[in-house]
C-alpha cells in the first residue's frame, strides 16, 4: 500500500539552462547485442518487469536495452507511469521479487543481476551501486540519526569499528557540504532541512564510493534555490568519484542541466534515445515532442501557450494496441492508420539516435522544423 | 417424597445406626462400597459419631461472613459459625431431627421465667463460665451486648428485635450514649441475673434471646464498634487466633478457658479450625469430595457439577445427605396490585407446580409445598392443597382459573410484573415457568430481575417500588428467624411486618382476621396451642391466595468421610458446625 | 485480499494501486469508484461468504421470517419440553444436548425449550442491537468528526478531548450501572422494547467515538484537498462544502467501519448480557444463554456450545465482510 | 522532555477529574432523576428490615441529604487530604488518597482495591505477556510471508480469534479442559500468594482474542513499514534482510502497536471484567461488579476511578514512551 505522496504531475518549475547545445555526445547501446559479458560498464538487455494482478497484468517495464559507462549520465524521462522509476529499482533488484516477473539481463561490471541471488545482489548494492531518493523525509529512517545511517551504510561493507565508521559519516557529512558536520552528524533527520537532508542521503549514498548512482527525482521535492545546489553538488562528486549516473526524472531541466545522453520512456517502453543534443534540437519522436513543448521556459514569448499533451498515461494493464501512444498522437493518421495496429519498433535512425515511430523519419523532421520547433 | 411425619419421627439422637430412609430424596443407595456412610446418614442422625481429639478442620465460603460479631450478623450460616466461640443465655438444642429447633439454656440456667403477662423475662446465669481471657462473665456483659444492637447505624446487619420488643424508648445504644443506666430494657438486679422488659407481652422471647447472637456477652472496654467483628472475644470452646481477615479468612484455636461441664451443646474436638473466604464454590465442591476440605460453610448445598457428579456415582452419593433445609421458596401475590382475591386464586390455579419444581431441581432439589410453613416448625399442619396439587406432574388446572378469572371480572386476563433474582438460575426457571403457564388463561407476565444484593432492600422488599413497577407476583423464599410458626409466619404476613425496604411481607398481606391473630397469638403461653393459630394463619394465606406456595428447599451436602460427629440441624438448615470433629 | 500489497519497495507509480487510481477516480472508462469496489469484493471469496451469512442473518431476523422459520425447524421459543429433561440433573435425557428431528440443536437444560428457535430469535436481539447501536455511533461519531476535522480550533479541541475523556471510561462498568440505574418506563415505552432502546443507547453512545476519530482524521485531511479549498474560493458556504463535497468522500470510510463496528456492538451486547444487565427473560439473548450457562456447563456443555458458536458465527460473518469491503473500497487503509 | 511530562501528567488529572465528576453525577443524579430518595439509599446500607431510626442513622452517617455537590465535593476533599470515617465508638483515619469507606463490607474502598489489584494485574500481565509475544511474532511473520499458507491460515485464525469473546471460550475451557477431561484444576487465584499458574486458562483465553487482535494489528502495521521510503533506503544501502525488517521495520511499526498495548493494559488493570467473572476470579473487575449488583456505592465509585486512573496512567506512559521512541515527538 504505497503511499501516493509525491503527487503525481506535480512539476517544479525547471530552470532551463541553455547549454544544453554543448552538451557531448553519448554512445549509445548495442541494442539486442551479442549474448555474454558486454564491455559496457552498465548495460540493461530487454528488460521486462511485469507485475500479475487481479485487475491483470501490469507491464511497467516491457523490453527495455540501455548502456551506461563510467563518468558519464543518462537521463530517463517520461511521465508518472512510464517505467522509469521501476527500472531503477530493478537494476538495484530492489523490485519486489515475490510479485514481479522480471526477465531479460542486467550487467553491471561484467556481473549479471537479474539471475543473481537476492544476496549477491544485497552486496552490491551501497558499494558497488547506490540511490539517491526523491523525498529525503521519508528515506531516512525518522527514528535514527543521520550519523547513524550512515555508519550503518558504511559498515555494512566495510569491516571498520564504529569509531572509524563514524569519522568516515562526518567526513562525507563535510563533503557534501553540510557545515558543523561533526555536529550535525547527532541529529535527527527532521531536525534538517530539506537541501541539507538530501545532502545527507547523498553522503549516505556514496559512502561506500558507489561507482552506479541512480539518482530518483532527486530534486522534485526541494525548492528551486536548493535544486540547481543539489545538481552541481551531484555533478562535482561525480567528477570526484568517476561514477554513472542514472538521473531518473519528469524534468527535462534536469537532465539538460546533468545528463549525457536521454532516455524518454512512454508506457514501459523506450519512445526515443539521443544524446541530450539530439533529444532537445532534433527529437524524433512525437512524445517527446510533447515532453519538449509542455515545458515552461524562460525565453519564450508569454503570449505563447505551452503545448500540452493531450490525455492522460495509459493504463499499464491495458497498453493501447499499435503504438502505445497512439491516442493521444496528433500524428497518429498519418500512416495509414499502422499505429494502431503495429508496434512501432526502436530503430536506430541516426547515429546514437534511436526512435520508435511509425511516421517516415523525412516527415518527422518536417513536422519537428516546421510546427513545432518554432512554438518553442 | 419424604413426608413431615418421618421427619417428625426420626428424633434418633445419638444413635451410631442411620436409618436408611429409602423414602427420601434420590431413591435408595443400597451399595455402601463408599466408605463411613450412606446416603442420607447424617440427614436425620449423627454420622460418623466420634470422641476423636486433635487434627485441624478445615471450612470453605466463596463469599465472606456478614460479620463475625454475633450482634452483627442475621445469616444462619454465619449464627451457626459464631456458636464456636460465643455462647447466648439461650441457644438450639444440638441434636439431629425436630429436637433440634427447641431452645435450650445455654449460659442461662434454665429457660427464660416470663411473669407480668409476658412483658417481663427473667433469665439467671450460670455461675463461673469465663472468657477466653478467664474473667468471668456477668450479668452487665449480656445487659451491654443488648444495648449495643440499639444502635443500628454500627450494627446494621443483625436482627431488631430486641429495639422492637423492650421497653427502651429512646435509646440510641452505648456508642452514642455511654451510660447504660439509661438503657431500661435489660435489667441487672445481680451478677447473675438479667432481666428483659417489653412493651408488650411476646411468649416466644426465649427463640428471640437464642436464635441470634446478640445475647452474647461483650466486655464493654473490648467493644471496637463495628470493627469487634474482626476479633470478638471469645466465650465458646474456640477462640480467634489473630484478627479475622475479611474476605480470606482466619483460624481458631482450642480455648483452654470454656469449661465442657458449662455446656452440653458444643464439642471441642479438632485443635484447629481453618476458615478460608473467598474460594470458588465449585473449587470448594470438588474439595468437599476429596476431603481437603470438610465443611462448606454456607451449607446450602454443592453446585451444579457437583450435584450431576454426587446423583451420578454411587461412591460420592453415600457420603452425601440431601435433607430439606429451612426455606420454603415461594411466590408472594402482592395484594395492592391484584387486590382481587379471584384474581389471585386464578394465578394459583394456573400455575405449572411441576415446572416450577423442576425448576429447583426436582426431587432432590425440594419437596413439593403444601403449606407456608416448611416441615421444620414444630407443630406445623401439613395442609391441603385448596387450589393447587402438590404433585410433581400437576401442570396448572386452566379450566378453574378461567372459571376464577370470570368471578374477578377478567375473563380475558390481565398484565402484571413479576419480579425475580436475575443472578439466580432457579428463580429465573421458575418465573418463566410461571409466565408460560399463566401465558395459556390470558394473564400476561412481564419479567423483570434483579440482583439479588438489592432484590430484597430495593425492589421487591419495597413496597414504594413493589407499586411504582405494579409488581404483581415475584420469586422468594423465606426461612425462619426461629422455628416456630411466629418466626416464619409473623414477618411474612403480619401487616406491622410490613417496613419500606427490607420487606418480607412482599404479598403486603393486610388482612383483619390475620392481623387479630397476631395480635392474639402473643400471649398464650402455651406452645401447642400458639402451634394452632399458626396452622390457622397459614391455611388463611393459601385461602385467599396471598402466596403461592412452591417448594420447601432440600439442599445437596457433601459429608466428607474424615468428618466425624456430623448430622442436619434443622434449626440452622445444614450442618451443626459447634460439634464437628476430624479424623486422618 | 484484492489488492496486492507490496512488501517490498517499488514506486508507487508503479503501483497496480496507482494504476487504479488513475483509472479510477475520474472514471477514464466509465467506472465509478463503487463499481470497481464491488469488482473486487465479488472477486473476495471470503467476504462474499460473509456477506452472505449476513444476509442471512439479516433475513432471519425480519419479523415475519423468525416465527415461520422457528414454526418449521423448531417450537415456538419459550414452549416447555420438560418431558425431555431429566427432572434431577436438569440435563437433556437424550445425548448431544436432545438433539433430535424436532430440536436440531437440542434443547435447554432444565425446561426443555427448543434451542434452534431461542437461538433465532436471540439472534433477532443482537442484530437489531448491534446494527441499531451502529447507527446511533455512526450518526454521533460522524458529526462530531466532522464538525471537529472541519472547523478545526476550539471546537477540535473540545471535541477531540471529549473523545479522549470517553476512550478513558471504563464502559462496560457504566453501561452495567446506567442500564441499572435507568427507570423502566421511558420515552412511551416499557419491557423489553424498553430495554434494547436503553442497550442501543448506550452501546452506540459509548462507542461513537471510535467513528468520531477516523471521520476526524479523514475530514482534515480532506479539508486540504484542492476540490475543498476550490469550493471554498467560490464562495460556497460551510454548509455546502460539508454535505456536497466532503461528506460524499465520507461515505467509504463510514461505510467500512459500520460494518466493522456493528460485530463490536454485537459482542458488546452479548458481554453485558452475560453480565446479567441484557434483555429480560424468557426472550432470548446469545450472551443471556451463556450467562446461564455458567452454572450448567457441566450439565450440559452444548448449552455453551450452540449460543456461543451462535455469537461467533455472527461476527465472524461481519468481521469478514467488513474486511472485504475495506480492501474492496479503501485498499490502503491501515 | 520534562516540560512536556508535566504537561501530560497536569492533563491526565484533568481528565481523571472530569471522569469522577461525571461518574459521581451518573450514580448520584440519575436515580435521583429516576425517583430515588436518600431513604431508598439509606436502605441501600441497611440490611433486613430496617426502621425508621436505622434509616435516619445512615443517612446521618452518609450524610445522603446533601446536595449532590457537596457530596462530590467531600468526595473529591477525602481523595485528596483523607478523611476519618466513624464507626461508632472508634474513628478510622482514612489517609489520602482515601477513596471513601464501604459501610456494607466495613472495609475501605482503597484497602479493597489493593486487596484485589494484584489478582487483575497478574491476569493481566500473564495474558499480556503471551498476547505481546504470539501476536506479534505472528502478525510480523504473517507480513513478511504474506500471500503464503503461513499468513493465510495465520490470519485466518486471527480472524476467528478476535470473533471468539472470552466468555465463549472461557466457558468452553471450563466445561471441557476443567471439568470433562480434568486436565486442569479448576481456576482459583485469590492473589499473590497463590500459584500463578493457576490462572493459565484465563490468561489462554483472554491472550487469544488479544493475540488474534495484535497479529491482524502488527501485520498490517508491518506491511505498511515495510513499504515506507526508508525501507527501500535500507534495502539500497545493501543491509542484510534480517536487519531492514527488525531494525527498521519493526522498530517503526511497533510504535502504533505500543500505543493500542498502553490502552488495552490500561483498561484491562482497571478490572479485566469479563474475564473475571467467566472465571468468578475475585479482582477489580469483580469488585466492581459486585459493588453495582449490590448498590455498594462507595465501591463502585472507587473502582470507577481506579479503572479511570489505570487508563489515564497508560496513556500517560504510552504518551511519555513515544517521546523515547519517537524522536520526532520528543522534539515537537
Amino acid at each position: 500500500m504505497a503511499a501516493d505522496k509525491h503527487a503525481a504531475g506535480k512539476r517544479a518549475g525547471a530552470e532551463r539552462d541553455a547549454k544544453a547545445a554543448e552538451l557531448i555526445n553519448a554512445v549509445p547501446g548495442e541494442e539486442g547485442g551479442g549474448r555474454g559479458a558486454p564491455s559496457a560498464f552498465l548495460e540493461v538487455r530487454d528488460l521486462k518487469i511485469h507485475f500479475p494482478t487481479d485487475d491483470g497484468l501490469v507491464k511497467s517495464v516491457d523490453g527495455l536495452s540501455f548502456q551506461l559507462e563510467r563518468g558519464r549520465t543518462l537521463g530517463i524521462v517520461g511521465e508518472s507511469g512510464s517505467g522509469k522509476s521501476v527500472t531503477s529499482l530493478g537494476v538495484l533488484g530492489l523490485h519486489n521479487r515475490r510479485n514481479a516477473k522480471v526477465s531479460g539481463e542486467i550487467w553491471l561490471d561484467g556481473q549479471e543481476i537479474v539471475q543473481a541471488s537476492p544476496d549477491e545482489v544485497r552486496r552490491l548494492r551501497g558499494r558497488k551501486m547506490a540511490m539517491i531518493f526523491q523525498d529525503p523525509l521519508s528515506a531516512m529512517h525518522p527514528f535514527y540519526t543521520v550519523g547513524h545511517q550512515i555508519i550503518e551504510a558504511y559498515r555494512v561493507h566495510n569491516d571498520v569499528s564504529k569509531q572509524v565508521a563514524r569519522k568516515h559519516a562526518i567526513d562525507m557529512l563535510g563533503r557534501v557540504g553540510i557545515p558543523k558536520p561533526d555536529q550535525r552528524v547527532d541529529d535527527y533527520p527532521h531536525q534538517f532541512s530539506g537541501g541539507m537532508r538530501q545532502r545527507a542521503m547523498i553522503a549516505m549514498a556514496l559512502s561506500c564510493d558507489p561507482e552506479l548512482l541512480i539518482a530518483d527525482e532527486p530534486t522534485t521535492a526541494l525548492d528551486v534555490t536548493v535544486q540547481a545546489q543539489i545538481l552541481d553538488l551531484i555533478r562535482d562528486l561525480q567528477q570526484e568519484f568517476n561514477s554513472a549516473i542514472i538521473m531518473i526524472t519528469h524534468d527535462l531541466g534536469v537532465v539538460a542541466e546533468l545528463s549525457d545522453d536521454i532516455l524518454v520512456m512512454y508506457a514501459g517502453r523506450c519512445a526515443e534515445y539521443a544524446s541530450v543534443d539530439d533529444a532537445f534540437h532534433r527529437p524524433l519522436h512525437p512524445y517527446t515532442w510533447g515532453l519538449l513543448g509542455s515545458m515552461p521556459r524562460l525565453d519564450r514569448e508569454r503570449t505563447e501557450r505551452l503545448l500540452p499533451i493531450k490525455g492522460t498515461p495509459p493504463s499499464l494493464i491495458n497498453v493501447p494496441d499499435g503504438c502505445a501512444f497512439n491516442p493521444r498522437c496528433a500524428y497518429r493518421d498519418l500512416n495509414d492508420g499502422k499505429s494502431t495496429t503495429e508496434r512501432p519498433e526502436l530503430r536506430e535512425l541516426e547515429p546514437g539516435h534511436k526512435a520508435a515511430c511509425h511516421l517516415p523519419l523525412e516527415r518527422r523532421r518536417e513536422i519537428w522544423n516546421d510546427e513545432i520547433a518554432p512554438k518553442l | 417424597m419424604r413426608s413431615p411425619k418421618v421427619v417428625t419421627g426420626a428424633t434418633a439422637g445419638f444413635v451410631a445406626l442411620s436409618l436408611g430412609l429409602s423414602a427420601c430424596g434420590g431413591g435408595d443407595d443400597g451399595d455402601d462400597k463408599g466408605g463411613s456412610g450412606k446416603f442420607n446418614a447424617g440427614a436425620t442422625a449423627v454420622a460418623n459419631p466420634s470422641d476423636h481429639k486433635g487434627g485441624v478442620l478445615k471450612m470453605a465460603q466463596p463469599d465472606d461472613f456478614e460479620s463475625l460479631d454475633p450482634a452483627n450478623i442475621y445469616y444462619a450460616y454465619g449464627l451457626n459459625f459464631v456458636r464456636l466461640f460465643s455462647r447466648t443465655l439461650m441457644t438450639y438444642s444440638s441434636k439431629p431431627g425436630i429436637a433440634g429447633t427447641e431452645m435450650v439454656p445455654d449460659l442461662a440456667e434454665a429457660k427464660g421465667v416470663p411473669s407480668d403477662g409476658q412483658k417481663t423475662w427473667t433469665y439467671k446465669l450460670k455461675r463461673g463460665v469465663k472468657y477466653e481471657d478467664g474473667t468471668e462473665i456477668k450479668a452487665k456483659d449480656i445487659k451491654y451486648a443488648v444495648a449495643r444492637t440499639f444502635d443500628r447505624g454500627v450494627l446494621h446487619n443483625g436482627p431488631s428485635y430486641f429495639s422492637q420488643l423492650l421497653a427502651a424508648e429512646g435509646y440510641k445504644g452505648p456508642f452514642k450514649d455511654k451510660n447504660l443506666d439509661a438503657f431500661k430494657g435489660v435489667e441487672t438486679p445481680d451478677d447473675y441475673t438479667v432481666v428483659f422488659k417489653l412493651k408488650r407481652p411476646f411468649s416466644e422471647f426465649d427463640q428471640v434471646v437464642g436464635f441470634s447472637g446478640q445475647t452474647a456477652p461483650v466486655p464493654a472496654d473490648k467493644d471496637k464498634g463495628v470493627r469487634y467483628g474482626m476479633h470478638p472475644v471469645s466465650s465458646g470452646p474456640y477462640k480467634l487466633e489473630a484478627d479475622y481477615q475479611a474476605k480470606k479468612g482466619g483460624t481458631l484455636v482450642r480455648n483452654s478457658n470454656w469449661d465442657p461441664s458449662t455446656d452440653p451443646n458444643r464439642k471441642q474436638l479438632p485443635d484447629k479450625i481453618e476458615v478460608q473466604s473467598g474460594l470458588k464454590a465449585e473449587e470448594i465442591d470438588s474439595r468437599l469430595l476429596a476431603g481437603t476440605v470438610q465443611v462448606d460453610l454456607p451449607g446450602s448445598g454443592v453446585q451444579a457439577a457437583a450435584r450431576q457428579e454426587i446423583l451420578t456415582k454411587p461412591k460420592l452419593k453415600a457420603n452425601a445427605d440431601n435433607p430439606v433445609a429451612g426455606f420454603h421458596w415461594y411466590l408472594p401475590i402482592n395484594t395492592k396490585n391484584i387486590p382481587n382475591v379471584d384474581c389471585r386464586r386464578a394465578i394459583v390455579y394456573a400455575a405449572d407446580r411441576s415446572a416450577m419444581y423442576r425448576a429447583y431441581g426436582g426431587e432432590v432439589g425440594g419437596v413439593m409445598a403444601t403449606s407456608i410453613q416448611p416441615p421444620a416448625i414444630p407443630g406445623r399442619d401439613k395442609g391441603t392443597d385448596m387450589f393447587t396439587k402438590a404433585d410433581p406432574n400437576f401442570t396448572g388446572d386452566p379450566t378453574q382459573a378461567k372459571a376464577a378469572l370470570a368471578k374477578c371480572g377478567k375473563p380475558n386476563g390481565f398484565s402484571t410484573v413479576m419480579t425475580f433474582r436475575s443472578d439466580r438460575p432457579k428463580e429465573k426457571a421458575t418465573a418463566e415457568a410461571l409466565k408460560q403457564a399463566l401465558d395459556k388463561v390470558g394473564i400476561k407476565l412481564e419479567l423483570k430481575g434483579y440482583p439479588s444484593g438489592t432484590y430484597t432492600n430495593e425492589q421487591l422488599g419495597a413496597p414504594k417500588f413493589v407499586a411504582k413497577e405494579n409488581v404483581g407476583i415475584g420469586t422468594y423464599g423465606w426461612q425462619p428467624d426461629w422455628s416456630t410458626g411466629y418466626g416464619y409466619l409473623q414477618p411474612i404476613s403480619d401487616v406491622k411486618a410490613i417496613v419500606p425496604t427490607g420487606n418480607a411481607n412482599n404479598a403486603e398481606i393486610d388482612d383483619p382476621q390475620i392481623n387479630k391473630m397476631w395480635t392474639d397469638v402473643t400471649a398464650i403461653a402455651d406452645p401447642a396451642q400458639r402451634a394452632k393459630v399458626y396452622n390457622q394463619i397459614d391455611a388463611r394465606i393459601r385461602d385467599q391466595a396471598y402466596i403461592l406456595p412452591n417448594v420447601y428447599a432440600k439442599s445437596l451436602l457433601v459429608r466428607p468421610p474424615n468428618l466425624t460427629n456430623v448430622y442436619f440441624h434443622q434449626g440452622y438448615g445444614m450442618y451443626d458446625y459447634a460439634n464437628l470433629g476430624v479424623t486422618g | 485480499m484484492t489488492a496486492p500489497i507490496e512488501v517490498s519497495g517499488s514506486d508507487s507509480e508503479a503501483q497496480p494501486d496507482a494504476v487504479l487510481e488513475g483509472v479510477g477516480r475520474k472514471a477514464i472508462e466509465g467506472r465509478s469508484l463503487g463499481q470497481i469496489a464491488w469488482m473486487r469484493l465479488r472477486r473476495d471469496k471470503v467476504a462474499i461468504g460473509g456477506g452472505f451469512v449476513v444476509l442471512l442473518l439479516i433475513i432471519v431476523s425480519l419479523p415475519g421470517v423468525t416465527p415461520l422459520l422457528a414454526g418449521w425447524f423448531g417450537s415456538p421459543p419459550n414452549e416447555f419440553h420438560q418431558n425431555l429433561v431429566d427432572a434431577t440433573l436438569g440435563s437433556p435425557t437424550k445425548p448431544f444436548g436432545g438433539v433430535s428431528a424436532d430440536h436440531i440443536f437440542g434443547i435447554e437444560p432444565i425446561n426443555g425449550r427448543d434451542l434452534f428457535s431461542r437461538i433465532l430469535y436471540g439472534a433477532r436481539v443482537s442484530i437489531l442491537i448491534g446494527v441499531l447501536a451502529t447507527l446511533v455511533s455512526v450518526v454521533i461519531g460522524t458529526v462530531m468528526g466532522i464538525i471537529a476535522g472541519y472547523f478545526g480550533g476550539w471546537v477540535d479541541t473540545l471535541i477531540a478531548r471529549t473523545m479522549d475523556v470517553f476512550l478513558a471510561f471504563p464502559l462496560v462498568l457504566f453501561a452495567i450501572s446506567l442500564v441499572g440505574v435507568i427507570p423502566n418506563d421511558l420515552w412511551g415505552l416499557e419491557g423489553n422494547n424498553l430495554r434494547i432502546a436503553i442497550l442501543v443507547f448506550i452501546i452506540g453512545f459509548f462507542n461513537w467515538p471510535y467513528i468520531g476519530r477516523i471521520i476526524r482524521g479523514q475530514t482534515l485531511s480532506l479539508r486540504e484537498r484542492e476540490f475543498v479549498d476550490a469550493a471554498r474560493s467560490m464562495g460556497a458556504r460551510n454548509s455546502y462544502i460539508l454535505f456536497k463535497e466532503i461528506l460524499p468522500n465520507l461515505v467509504a470510510p463510514i461505510l467500512v467501519y459500520s460494518t466493522l463496528l456493528i460485530p463490536t456492538n454485537i459482542l458488546f451486547e452479548a458481554a453485558l448480557s452475560f453480565l446479567g444487565v441484557g434483555i429480560n427473560p424468557p426472550d432470548p439473548s446469545w450472551g443471556g444463554m451463556l450467562s446461564q450457562a455458567t452454572e450448567l456447563y457441566s450439565v450440559a456443555p452444548h448449552f455453551v456450545i450452540v449460543p456461543g458458536l451462535a455469537i461467533f458465527v455472527t461476527v465472524l460473518a461481519f468481521n469478514l465482510f467488513g474486511d472485504g469491503l475495506r480492501d474492496a473500497l479503501d485498499p490502503r487503509a491501515r | 522532555m520534562v516540560a512536556f511530562i508535566v504537561r501530560r501528567l497536569l492533563g491526565a488529572v484533568g481528565l481523571l477529574l472530569i471522569i469522577s465528576a461525571v461518574t459521581f453525577a451518573i450514580f448520584f443524579l440519575v436515580p435521583k432523576a429516576a425517583g430515588v430518595t436518600s431513604d431508598d439509599l439509606a436502605g441501600r446500607f441497611a440490611g433486613r428490615q430496617p426502621d425508621a431510626a436505622t434509616l435516619a442513622a445512615i443517612k446521618d452517617r452518609f450524610g445522603l441529604d446533601d446536595p449532590v455537590p457537596v457530596q462530590y465535593g467531600k468526595y473529591i476533599k477525602s481523595i485528596v487530604a483523607g478523611d476519618t470515617y466513624d464507626t461508632g465508638t472508634e474513628k478510622i483515619d482514612c489517609p489520602a488518597p482515601c477513596l471513601g469507606y464501604s459501610f456494607r463490607t466495613n472495609q475501605s474502598v482503597l484497602d479493597q482495591i489493593l486487596d484485589r489489584a494484584p489478582v487483575t494485574l497478574m491476569i493481566t500481565l500473564g495474558a499480556a505477556v503471551l498476547w505481546i509475544l504470539a501476536g506479534v511474532s505472528i502478525g510480523v511473520i504473517s507480513a513478511l510471508k504474506r500471500g503464503t499458507i503461513f499468513d493465510r491460515a495465520a490470519m485466518s485464525v486471527a480472524l476467528a480469534g478476535v470473533s471468539l469473546p472470552v466468555f465463549f471460550t472461557g466457558l468452553l475451557s471450563l466445561a471441557f479442559v476443567v471439568h470433562s477431561w480434568n486436565l486442569l484444576p479448576e481456576v482459583n487465584y485469590r492473589g499473590l500468594g497463590d500459584n500463578p499458574f493457576n490462572l493459565l486458562l484465563p490468561w489462554i483465553c483472554l491472550a487469544f482474542l488479544y493475540a488474534a487482535l495484535y497479529a491482524r494489528l502488527t501485520r498490517a502495521g508491518m506491511l505498511e513499514t515495510m513499504n515506507e521510503d526508508f525501507i527501500r533506503t535500507a534495502r539500497a544501502k545493501g543491509l542484510p534482510e534480517r536487519t531492514v525488517v527488525v531494525k527498521h521495520g519493526l522498530r517503526a511499526s511497533l510504535t502504533p502497536i505500543m500505543t493500542v498495548f498502553g490502552l488495552d493494559l490500561g483498561l484491562l488493570l482497571g478490572g479485566a471484567i469479563i474475564t473475571e467473572k467467566t472465571f468468578s476470579i475475585p479482582g477489580l473487575g469483580q469488585l466492581a461488579l459486585d459493588g453495582i449488583f449490590q448498590s455498594d456505592l462507595p465501591v463502585v465509585l472507587g473502582a470507577t476511578m481506579t479503572a479511570a486512573l489505570f487508563i489515564v496512567l497508560a496513556n500517560l506512559v504510552v504518551d511519555i514512551l513515544y517521546g523515547v521512541v519517537d524522536p520526532r515527538v520528543r522534539h515537537s
